[in-house]
């Protein structure tokens, strides 16, 4: 076991070697195909924190009466925070939400207006952020029966149109990738398959000196497998090289968080040589089977 | 190339035939080689043998001669399951060839030594690596492969040769790295196709002289030849094909003409 | 020379059935390529469409005195129009302003604060809509100087961060279309090299039959002609197939207007027939040569 | 394997050499085979021909004989300029082989018939498209090919096997597919290498006839082969190699068995 291993091993790294133009030029091809592989499962990954980041923007505000008891608004408020899908509930003072105001018109380079009010007209308010946005329907009624509660900005229609959103885009995000796992899934089996039908004459050789089957196939799943790791290696050292601007990209595109970012590069990592590794070997697997079979 | 079907064989074929017996009376020495009326047609309609009956008892050394396109290389390449016959049955040491399960193809093959027509050399590899590539891929322990290839590679006069591609060499001395492959590993039963077809007369004689000395240790040898000289000088036994058929089986015979 | 032609078109044609399974997946390595290609060119022509969307949108607004007279308004409007980068000039009066103020906090779900108000507090504003973002400093500072003009808001920070970004995407587009082009050059050059390396033989004894260069190149070159044609028809009814959601994709993300549609349809059908037929002919020259050199 | 330098043809060298002339006195036959002083070694050292002088003139009928390794297929593959010399220069048909610019190749070898050792058939194309294509890569018209075909092919006996792709075909008829393709452009000199190897006596004979009916037309013939029997019976010129020196050439030699 131990001797064909070290055969199949050997073997494996020959051919790798004598054939060192077929072999560089499967591995380029791998490696081309990894490379667009972890950029779409980045993209992927930014796009769906995006959209965690933007779902959990979702919030429901409820104006609350002038008159509103502080003992009652804090009871409102803990039981809120007990319902399932809320995330935290902040209270905005009158004065506060003047200011807000202020800040918001001032950072759209609107007239502030507010210079020429008597008295400050705005509301104080509950803020419900939302784990789940798809409560937001459910809270708004609730808060709607509130006594103390003045108003509740009807947000189900903002809310139904971010959630279509966002799920068209996981569904794309999703579609993309898996295309494109299709693709370089085809691409590389299919280079393999060349390589090894350019040496069928060799495997016709090792049938008739009597080679059995698993002689003639784990050095060529090897080599395959070899070609996969060299691929995943390189790929992983230009995704190294490009680290930092793909991180800095991330943060400012999708506002995903450096901690995020460690587990990302995990998970890239793992799905780069796993893909090298399984296309490499499965590649020539099926490749080789074709003559094995006959 | 008339029909000259001589009697001993019919007589013999026809009797194996009316019995129906592919194994070997109690008594007679153990056939190594035992065709049963098999017939080889190929996919395209060209029927290469007929009606074969043949049966080469262990340590003979037989020569296979006839005409180009007679079937000879289609009768070897039913001995070692390169083909599969049309009907009839093949036993090789035991082995009923043709219902061999696929997975025990490999130990027919590397009890059999076998020289192809075509060389069927790997071009990237060399003269040693070719040689000690049939008993890589069977399983041989390395330290053993190196004096095994070294020792045959001297018998066939190629030590000098030896780090040179297929391509490098000439067309004896593929054929000769063919025969050391086809030696390589101590067969039981050699069959060689037409080995000494690129060779000079010399060393001709020299590779014949090894299959006899190697014959004599009991292996035995199957050979198929358009050597006249060389059949008709070792007055061995001789299976004469024309056509497909069986037409001639002496066992002192020489090369004819009409062969 | 006509029969020459017809003796290539004939090997080329041949010699790509006679080889199917290679040359399928080599078509089919072409198709998915090309339709990689195709697909970056769309989103690219998409982007820069959607950047230049953007870009028209910025514009300059001088809120005007309260005294300015109406001819001296419209003697401003006129000068400014003439100026080379301003598209368009529109003049908003003091009522207007009010109610689109009214309208964007509506949008906004805000408080509509206007109905506390005695008096409407907006100027009237000349709103300069640029062609090109890049004179909006200078405009900026003419107005300035403008005796009827109260004040500019000063938007040359924002001008400058749309085309940083803008500029950035452009950039990053061309580069991802530029790197998706050379993958697909090399990968699809490589699996017409892989086909071609397992005929070696073929052209080895067409040398020694004392075939000249041309004999032995132009089938060669047909053939990958030929599947460069074949890849790309196959990757134009991809495309067909998939125009309506593309187009409305395109419409609903990047503003693209049906008539820029057809320009765009009209360069991506150019774009993958040329590097259809390039790659495949430049690929098994390329291929060839190699050979024909020895 | 002795070293016999027959008198003869070393002191022809000689005065070759000595004169440095390598185009032929007027008066003189036309040489359409011209090697002088001709040295080849190969890449990784080995000296497969060493001051080689050669001369074949128009219409000669010439047997290349030697041992295995003697450098025969080496000497035709400089004339084919499949190699190049190492030293000396290699004239065919008044084109100075070794000199010829690289597009001017395929005009030299258009006017050989080149029979390979390994017979070097496409194994995609059937027989009638491997005789064919030597043909249509050299741009004759369509309409001429077809017949010109069905002629050799006739004449080499593989009229029935013509749709069959090479591997169905016998050893022999490989051969003979490849001398078809050799003949079928009617070449002014033709280079065969071991022609009969894989052929039976009666077909080898056949071969070597139609060969020499060749011949009697005017076509040069130049053969490597091993078969003494052919070459004794035909007491035609012999040019014997030995480690790659000239050791014997004699105008109606016979196949010694030191070759
Ligand atoms: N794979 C095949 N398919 C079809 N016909 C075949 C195939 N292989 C061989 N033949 C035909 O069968 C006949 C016998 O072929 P075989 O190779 O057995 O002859 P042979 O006796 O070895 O001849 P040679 O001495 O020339 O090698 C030939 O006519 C050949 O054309
Ligand atoms: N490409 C090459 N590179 C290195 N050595 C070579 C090459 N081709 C041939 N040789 C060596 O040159 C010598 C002469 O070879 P050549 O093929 O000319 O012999 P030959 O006379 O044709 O023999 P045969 O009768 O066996 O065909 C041989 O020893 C061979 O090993
Ligand atoms: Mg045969
Ligand atoms: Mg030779």
């Amino acid at each position: 076991m131990l001797r064909f291993l070290a055969f199949s091993l050997r073997r494996a790294w020959q051919g790798f070697w004598r054939n060192a133009l077929m072999s560089l030029a499967a591995t380029a091809t791998m490696t081309l195909m990894l490379v667009l592989l972890a950029g779409f499962w980045i993209l992927q990954a930014g796009l769906l924190a995006g959209l965690e980041f933007v779902e959990q923007k979702v919030e429901v505000v409820a104006d609350l009466r002038d008159d509103a008891p502080a003992a009652e608004i804090d009871a409102l408020r803990r039981r809120l925070l007990a319902e399932p899908g809320v995330r935290s509930v902040d209270y905005v003072s009158k004065e506060e939400a003047l200011a807000r105001f202020r800040e918001r018109l001032a950072a759209q380079g609107e007239e502030d207006l507010t210079r020429y009010l008597d008295e400050n007209p705005l509301r104080a308010s509950l803020e419900v952020k939302l784990a789940d946005p798809r409560v937001a329907g459910e809270i708004t009624d609730r808060l709607r029966n509130e006594r103390i509660v003045e108003s509740v900005i009807d947000i189900e229609n903002l809310v139904d149109r971010v959630l279509t959103v966002t799920n068209i885009l996981r569904m794309a995000g999703a579609v993309v990738l898996v295309v494109v796992g299709l693709i370089v899934l085809f691409i590389v089996v299919n280079t393999i398959r060349l390589a090894v039908l350019a040496r069928a004459d060799e495997i016709e050789i090792m049938r008739l000196v009597g080679a059995s089957d698993a002689f003639i196939r784990w050095p060529f799943v090897f080599e395959g497998a070899f070609v996969g790791l060299l691929g995943s290696l390189v790929t992983l050292g230009l995704l190294g090289l490009a680290a930092e601007p793909i991180g800095r990209f991330l943060f400012d595109f999708f506002r995903i968080l450096p901690l995020q970012l460690g587990s990302l590069a995990r998970d890239v990592a793992i799905v780069v040589l796993a893909a090298g590794l399984g296309l490499g070997t499965v590649g020539s697997w099926i490749s080789v089977r074709t003559y094995l079979l006959r | 190339m008339t029909m000259t079907i001589s009697p001993g064989s019919g007589v013999r074929s026809l009797k194996d035939r009316l019995l129906g017996r592919p194994l070997p009376l109690p008594g007679e020495p153990r056939a190594v080689v035992r065709l049963h009326d098999v017939t080889k047609t190929y996919p395209n309609g060209r029927t290469a043998l007929r009606d074969v009956d043949l049966a080469i008892p262990e340590g003979d050394f037989v020569f296979l001669v006839g005409p180009s396109g007679a079937g000879k290389s289609t009768l070897i390449k039913l001995l070692i399951r390169d083909e599969l016959p049309s009907h009839g049955s093949v036993f090789v040491d035991g082995l009923d060839v043709a219902r061999l399960p696929r997975r025990e193809v490999p130990k027919l093959r590397r009890r059999i030594g076998i020289v192809f027509q075509d060389f069927k050399l790997l071009p990237r590899k060399t003269v040693r690596e070719n040689v000690a590539f049939a008993l890589e891929v069977t399983g041989t322990p390395g330290r053993r492969i190196r004096p095994a290839v070294d020792r045959v590679l001297a018998l066939v006069g190629l030590t000098n040769q030896a780090d040179q591609l297929p391509s490098q060499l000439s067309g004896g001395e593929q054929q000769r790295t063919a025969i050391a492959r086809a030696l390589v590993h101590d067969p039981r039963l050699i069959i060689a196709d037409e080995p000494t077809g690129n060779l000079d007369p010399l060393i001709a004689w020299e590779i014949i002289q090894l299959l006899l000395r190697i014959n004599e240790l009991g292996v035995t040898v199957l050979m198929a030849t358009h050597n006249a000289e060389v059949v008709t000088a070792l007055r061995r036994r001789v299976v004469a094909l024309e056509e497909g058929r069986i037409v001639r089986d002496e066992p002192r015979g020489a090369y004819h003409h009409d062969d």
